[in-house]
């Protein structure tokens, strides 16, 4: 049998977008993976179901994706750092379990390779299409935490990182690929050990008394220290409304809080949630914003059209949400116009369009049927607003 | 079980008078009350259990009857 | 019995009805529980939502009260992470045989090591009386105003189709009898299944007629037998009799699932070590 | 070099996503190269026209696929009718000699090399499947300036089962003998 | 048995909204629901269960919400008027199918009464937090239809609006009720055979030659006839994107053909489906924007507003989706400050600032507990900002 | 075999790969249908997602394509709504076995009149090969590189312990025997089931070293033995063996889900016309 | 009438609901009265206490809950501390005589009436449960100028199981018949 | 089946040359083409169907001579 042993490799290597969420995985403590095949998305079960076992780690395939969703819930309750992924339909199926998840504060990690949809549409052609269905595909308001690679170093990093802001906020966390950015092939560098920032979650001091532990308790940062099952709490948790006990009483008031808690434990810790990079100088008059593969275009045609003197800056997400709202109002204030380059008919657009409030333009390219948006469209946009 | 074990209403409070204590006591034992169940006549009583495991509330408990 | 150990006193009355054969099949877990020597903080109990599902709120245990169908699947998950707890899902039979059907069969067929109980009440309690997939042909259900016309699984039948290897049927009005099955469930390597059947006097008694608690439990110990006794009865006496007992208990701790992975890690760790 | 793009087209089966992730392997071995591959996915992967891309740059590769190719490579017509004309205009076309390419653009025929690649790993190899390793010779060949012609040889090696080696090595070297003389600024420009 | 037969009734009758709803569906001719029982949604289930046999029609209830979609979109393609009901969590179950739907235009009613998530939440107390789930619950960009009554006799009328609309466009439409309106008994006056239009799906000529027959013909309304199953077309549907014969071809080209036809066919008569009522004073300096349960506390206190000579007007909007955009860009360029109140923590006020542009303020009242917003709330706000 | 009449002739040949049995199973239906005097007019056939639900797109009936493992629960609806259709369903061992297992076991329960035919190829095929709850033990799949450890369903056993009335198992070596049981499937007034045993070269094929289809069928056929003959066996004889055949077939009609809805239904019209 | 207020409370199974209900099917039997009728679900329901609100108006209905009750009732002491101050200056509360009402603010005083509903039905009719037809008799006396106690009557008849009728009309003619006097306001303002 | 019945290449273009047809011949009629298989033989074809009802693509037809 050949196998692949996953220890410290040369550091530069060929590496499938798939394959580096794999790898971040991994390097940023994972141990534990449920799901369903499905495409684009399969290479990355198929890579940690070779690659689990031998660090001891534990891969499941499930019956179906709910049942993926649940599993790695459960895995993260029992102290292990947990993921799964799937595409678009599938992505549709784990939504009940995933307001669950936020609801009964989890940390576990969702990628999804988007496809083309609605519905089965094209299952093996790059889309954007996924960015809303991440953000409230479930019901009620919860907030999620959503990170959207553009290359396949950056699936590799931004995996690290959501694994880390997932143990970090007690908090699921979806990572939004496409199936360009998972099948493409790149020559990423892969990090050692030292290098790699680690966050696991907080735990019950090791001194607490079990009968005073409260799982769902109010602290300072408002992230409850969670314990693993097993390690004697006994404690109660449910997708109902619950108070720091952790058990359900029916009451609005214990609702109101728990959304509020909900909601303000990642909106009092934007800057460690919110990453983007950016390279507007001050006399550009248009930017383009985007995020995924779409990036890739826009930075290519920001590089060139400065080439040929244009003034023009690039904005690129790497935190989808929550949104940059201040980041992009500020930028708002600065240009006259934004472009936001999407593989679908607009979606993050209308969060752009709402931090602008009027102050620039805000104008979209939309690629909604399996084909990249390539630089020459955004380069003629360019040219017409400048 | 030791002889003399007897029938407690161990979690009185939490007793919802449904009854099927009384339907399993092989000794007429225990009465429908007006909010809970009641003991009858504990002489009556054999300690058999019947009650206290079949009992949805864990209202009912046997004990030595010292302890009663 | 030692309620303060393995119940959440503060809990309790619990919200069941008066009555309520959920009650009866927690009274009989914690004494197997009790005597199976296992350990207490090293057991997570999962359940699914229905009026079974309150059953966690009330246990002393990791307990998680999961979404509707699903707790096998959640707690498939638990189990493979950490193979040294001891699972326990508590389910009832919408919530286990409806909506979460596929992740029933699916563990029987893994054989993962958790136990299984279903509360069955034979309709959807918590949510008014709808008929579930145990609502007997012919019973009436809030969705079912002219008799039910589904005719209801065996569930230790589809349990045995699906690859089970401990499927047992207890039911309310023999606590003694539920409690040794439990108690057997809980100590068998690999998946158990325990349909333990409950009456639920309010959402299915009230529209069928049933009579209070007391005569439910009267009915529901006509209808079965012991499974010894079923064995010797003729196929037309067998007719509307469920046996009740340890139906099936194949011993192959080896094909357990969590073990068929470890041995897994184990060859790939020798590997490495050449 | 700067920014170059090589992309590879034949019909599923023909290897040629084999081809591309050994070239990108390839380029990985060079320090200070960065490499993008992709391919198509989709119905055509299965049976009909099939594509591979290559990209190599010394910066960061903003765009990952091919934007116009500097080397195309065609194994069958229903590609070359598909991709043929699509490349810069200093870019080569290696094409399978069993294609028609009349039709071809003028002003494109003179980045026109048309080779007889799959009957190469026909006769010589005996297995036409070989062709892949056929125009990776060729390829190599091509780029050798940049990537050393070892680096893509210890590349196949790693990447081709290894009871094949050997037939794949041959092919490889038919493929890196085939004459390319006339248009020699194809290499300038890599 | 005591059974309740389904016949001209006396107009004038107490109805529970869940019961209005299987009323009105029965009077737009629908004959069949499939789907799975959830609080606080049962009661239109087991309405279906009671009347749908007496008029010949059938109801079935399914294993889980995914097959009652599944099987209502069954229905409809073997030609009857097809309806399911369902809560948030089950509601999330069924977007896979319900884009499915959307991507075969098959005509279907989803009824979602609404109970406060995440998760199981409050399943006994009203919300409106599904109001974006309904928008982007599954994979892609595809429109949706969505009504919202904000009382038992528009629970009625807006059923039957909801099977037309579907009929006519080829097309699911979401009807979003919440707790309070689902379980809140009013006196309605049901309304004869003749009061109401009804509109059946156009079905393909009964000379249409069946080997010529495309599925997904490009007509000039954008919509195609529907063929029966079982009336001799033998045509093909599947979920992949698919040319006028209903063959998928892998093209982007197609693919891209066919999300402009289903995003035009619902824009292209935006007036056929937008519905909404305003009682805004040429002097209103202030308007409270509400749809739903939030619209009686809205109305209710613009009422008593005006008593008191408050500049103030009411807009509430019967179709959240697609959202009145070019009436509320309108009613934001006359006054000055739209108040939006929602049983959420602001989802519908999202597009409401977006067509607002910064032309008025807009600010929204939130209760996301299971807490009706009460008309003191609206009221201090009004005279805040008046 | 008039194919004209029951294949979509443009759009062939399929997407299928070389010796792939899917396409001796469409064969052997079609003839069946042929053979069954039903309604090609009133006939709709829907499935799945998978190689296995491409099927639908080549036979001239109305087909439905649907999502992935509902294609039972969409072909209740329709059942439901016209019971005058003859309602088939074509669905692969991941779609009707893994993500919708579901849904075949509530429809078995019910006895539906559905004809449902799934496409066995032991993998997901259309997704590259991982294994399926179909998977034997130890095999190779893209998910289960160090050797499969999930039990695999007997999938008759599965449909049987849910109340299935007819349940058969054919094989693609056999055409023939297929397209018999087909015909009776087609046939039997209520739910059935028919295992098709089908090669899948490639994606199971290539990772389990099991040669080309020839060989595959080879292996199939030494795997299998007639329902007859297997009854014959031992019990260790019997392992590792598949009977192939009808392997149950009750005949109920009465019980028929839309025939009771029916009842009801002119019950009330009765109750009415009083 | 223009708009009236009542909310009827009492423990989960003591029948408010039910009360409300017919409540409200009176008032459909009056011309252009419009009627709103709503309870409290969760876990209230089942245990605990428990809630059925009515709203009468002649106009419109705009806000359906009721926001200050015109007329409150309290069957338990758990209802009435829940809800017994909230409502209208002028408005009625009618509290069953078990309850201690010692601590209800003063200025409320004066709206009370306390009455023994539950010994009436448990003594008289022999079941506590017919309480909530004797509140409907008290109903009905404050109301009859608007709703004819004809209406109340009938709608009891077409709600309650056949063979309770007798007993319930019992119960509602010796709510009917209790004394309420001394504030007459109360008549006035529906 | 009367006799004279013999295989066709009926929709000779779908074959996809999986060999199938050859392996279920009882008399070796058919081979291997290039593309497609071939009928090596057609004399020896005793029109049993065997390859017929197996080929997965619709491309044999067993039919009486004269069609051939
Ligand atoms: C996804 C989803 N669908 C439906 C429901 C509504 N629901 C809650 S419990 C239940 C049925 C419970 O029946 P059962 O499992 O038999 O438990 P019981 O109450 O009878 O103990 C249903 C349908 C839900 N909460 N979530
Ligand atoms: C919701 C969802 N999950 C997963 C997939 C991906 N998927 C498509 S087909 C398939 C498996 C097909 O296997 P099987 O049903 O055995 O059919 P086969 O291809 O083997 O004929 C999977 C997992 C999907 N399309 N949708
Ligand atoms: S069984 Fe328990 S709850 Fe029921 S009456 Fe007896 S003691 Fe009370
Ligand atoms: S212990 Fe036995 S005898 Fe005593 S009260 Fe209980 S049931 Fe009766
Ligand atoms: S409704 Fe039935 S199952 Fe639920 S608590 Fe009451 S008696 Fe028990
Ligand atoms: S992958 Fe397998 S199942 Fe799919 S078409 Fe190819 S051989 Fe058939
Ligand atoms: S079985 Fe059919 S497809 Fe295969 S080789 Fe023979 S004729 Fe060709
Ligand atoms: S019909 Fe029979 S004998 Fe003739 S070619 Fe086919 S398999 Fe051979
Ligand atoms: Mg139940
Ligand atoms: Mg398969």
């Amino acid at each position: 049998m050949k196998t692949k042993i996953f220890k410290p490799k040369k550091s530069a290597v060929l590496t499938q977008g798939n394959q580096a969420v794999v790898e971040g995985a991994l390097a940023a403590g994972v141990e534990f993976f449920a799901g369903y095949p499905i495409t684009p998305a399969s290479e990355i079960a198929e890579g940690f179901a070779r690659e689990l076992p031998q660090i001891g780690g534990k891969f499941l395939q499930m019956e179906d994706e709910i049942a993926g969703m649940a599993a790695v819930i459960g895995a993260s309750l029992a102290g292990k750092k947990a993921i799964t992924a799937t595409s678009g339909p599938g992505f549709a199926l784990k939504q009940e379990n995933l307001g669950f998840a936020t609801m009964i504060e989890v940390p576990v990690v969702v990628v999804n390779v988007q496809r083309v949809g609605p519905s089965t549409g094209l299952p093996t052609a790059p889309s954007q299409g996924d960015v809303m269905q991440t953000r409230w595909g479930r019901n009620g308001d919860q907030e999620i935490i959503a990170l959207a690679p553009s290359s396949v170093a950056e699936s590799y990093e931004l995996t690290i990182k959501a694994v880390n802001l997932s143990e970090k906020f007690r908090q699921p966390v979806v990572l939004l690929l496409d199936e360009v950015i998972g099948h493409l092939r790149e020559k990423i560098h892969l990090k050692s050990k030292e290098e790699i920032e680690i966050y696991n979650r907080k735990k019950p001091e090791s001194n607490q008394n079990s009968d005073q532990f409260l799982p769902y308790q109010l602290t300072d940062d408002l992230i409850p220290p969670m314990a693993d099952y097993g390690s004697g709490f006994k404690y109660h948790t449910s997708g109902l409304f619950h108070d720091q006990s952790g058990f359900p009483d029916g009451k609005k008031e214990t609702a109101k809080f728990m959304q509020d808690r909900l909601h303000n434990k990642l909106h009092n810790n934007l800057d460690q949630i919110i990453f983007y990079e950016k390279n507007i100088r001050s006399d550009d008059n248009a930017a383009v914003l985007s995020y995924g593969s779409a990036a890739r275009a826009a930075i290519s045609t920001v590089n060139t059209a400065r080439k040929d003197n244009l003034k023009a800056g690039w904005f690129k997400l790497q935190t989808i949400w929550p949104f940059a709202e201040e980041a992009v109002a500020e930028l708002a204030a600065q240009v006259d116009t934004i472009i936001v380059p999407e593989l679908n008919q607009g979606q993050l657009i209308r969060e752009v369009k709402k931090a602008a409030a009027g102050r620039a333009k805000v104008i979209g390219i939309n690629s909604y049927a399996g084909d990249l948006i390539r630089p020459e469209e955004i380069r003629a946009l360019l040219e017409e607003v400048l | 079980m030791a002889r003399g074990d007897r029938v407690k209403l161990e979690n009185a409070d939490w007793c919802k008078n449904c009854g099927i204590c009384i339907s399993v006591c092989p000794t007429n034992v225990l009465i429908k009350g007006r909010d809970r169940v009641k003991i009858d006549d504990l002489e009556k009583c054999i300690g058999c259990q019947n009650c206290e495991l079949i009992c949805p509330d864990f209202v009912l408990k046997v004990v030595t009857q010292d302890e009663n | 019995m030692d309620f303060e150990k393995y119940l959440r006193i503060d809990k309790l009355p619990h919200i069941w009805c008066p009555g309520c054969g959920h009650g009866t099949i927690l009274n009989s877990f914690i004494r197997a529980f009790a005597e199976s020597g296992l350990d207490q903080d090293k057991t997570v109990v999962i359940s699914g939502i229905g009026c079974s599902g309150r059953a966690t709120g009330y246990l002393n245990f990791d307990t998680l009260h999961t979404t509707h169908g699903r707790a096998i699947a959640f707690a498939a998950g638990v189990k493979m992470a950490n193979p040294g707890l001891n699972v326990v899902v508590m389910t009832g039979d919408g919530d286990g045989s409806a909506i979460g059907g596929n992740h029933l069969i699916h563990a029987a067929r893994r054989n993962i090591d958790l136990t299984v109980i279903l509360f069955n009440n034979q309709i959807y309690g918590m949510t008014g009386g709808q008929f579930s997939p145990m609502t007997p042909t012919g019973d009436q259900a809030t969705t079912a105003p002219y008799g039910n016309i589904d005719q209801n699984f065996d569930l230790a039948k589809l349990v045995e189709g699906a690859g089970g290897g401990f499927i047992a049927r207890g039911a309310t009005h023999d606590p003694r009898q539920l409690k040794k099955i439990y108690l057997a469930a809980l100590k068998h390597k690999g998946f158990s299944f325990v349909e333990s059947f409950s009456q639920c006097p309010v959402s299915y008694g009230r529209q069928n007629k049933a009579g209070d608690a007391v005569e439910m439990l009267k009915k529901q110990q006509e209808d079965t037998v012991s499974f010894k006794k079923w064995q010797e009865l003729s196929f037309e006496e067998k007719q509307g009799k469920y046996p009740l007992g340890i139906l099936k208990e194949v011993e192959n701790p080896e094909s357990e699932y969590t073990e068929s992975y470890q041995k897994i890690i184990k060859k790939l760790k020798k590997e490495e070590a050449f | 070099m700067s920014r170059y793009e090589i992309r590879l087209s034949g019909a599923g089966g023909q290897g040629m996503i084999l081809a591309g992730i050994i070239l990108a392997e390839s380029g990985v071995m060079v320090d200070d190269l960065n490499v993008s591959q992709s391919q198509s996915y989709g119905p055509e992967s299965r049976g009909g026209a099939s594509r591979a891309e290559v990209v190599f740059d010394e910066d960061q590769i903003d765009f990952p696929k091919v934007i116009k190719p500097d080397l195309l490579v065609c194994l069958t017509q229903e590609a070359f009718n598909q991709y043929g004309e699509d490349l810069k205009n200093y870019g080569v076309i290696i094409a399978d000699s069993r294609i028609d390419t009349t039709k071809l653009k003028d002003k494109l025929k003179n980045n026109l090399y048309q080779l007889n690649i799959l009957d190469l790993a026909a006769n010589k190899i005996g297995k036409e499947i070989s062709a892949n390793m056929v125009v990776l010779g060729i390829i190599a060949k091509i780029i050798q300036k940049k990537i050393p012609v070892e680096f893509i040889k210890k590349a196949i090696i790693e990447k081709v089962p290894p009871q094949t080696v050997d037939d794949n090595m041959e092919a490889f070297e038919l493929g890196f003998q085939l004459k390319l003389d006339k248009r020699s600024y194809a290499y300038g420009r890599i």
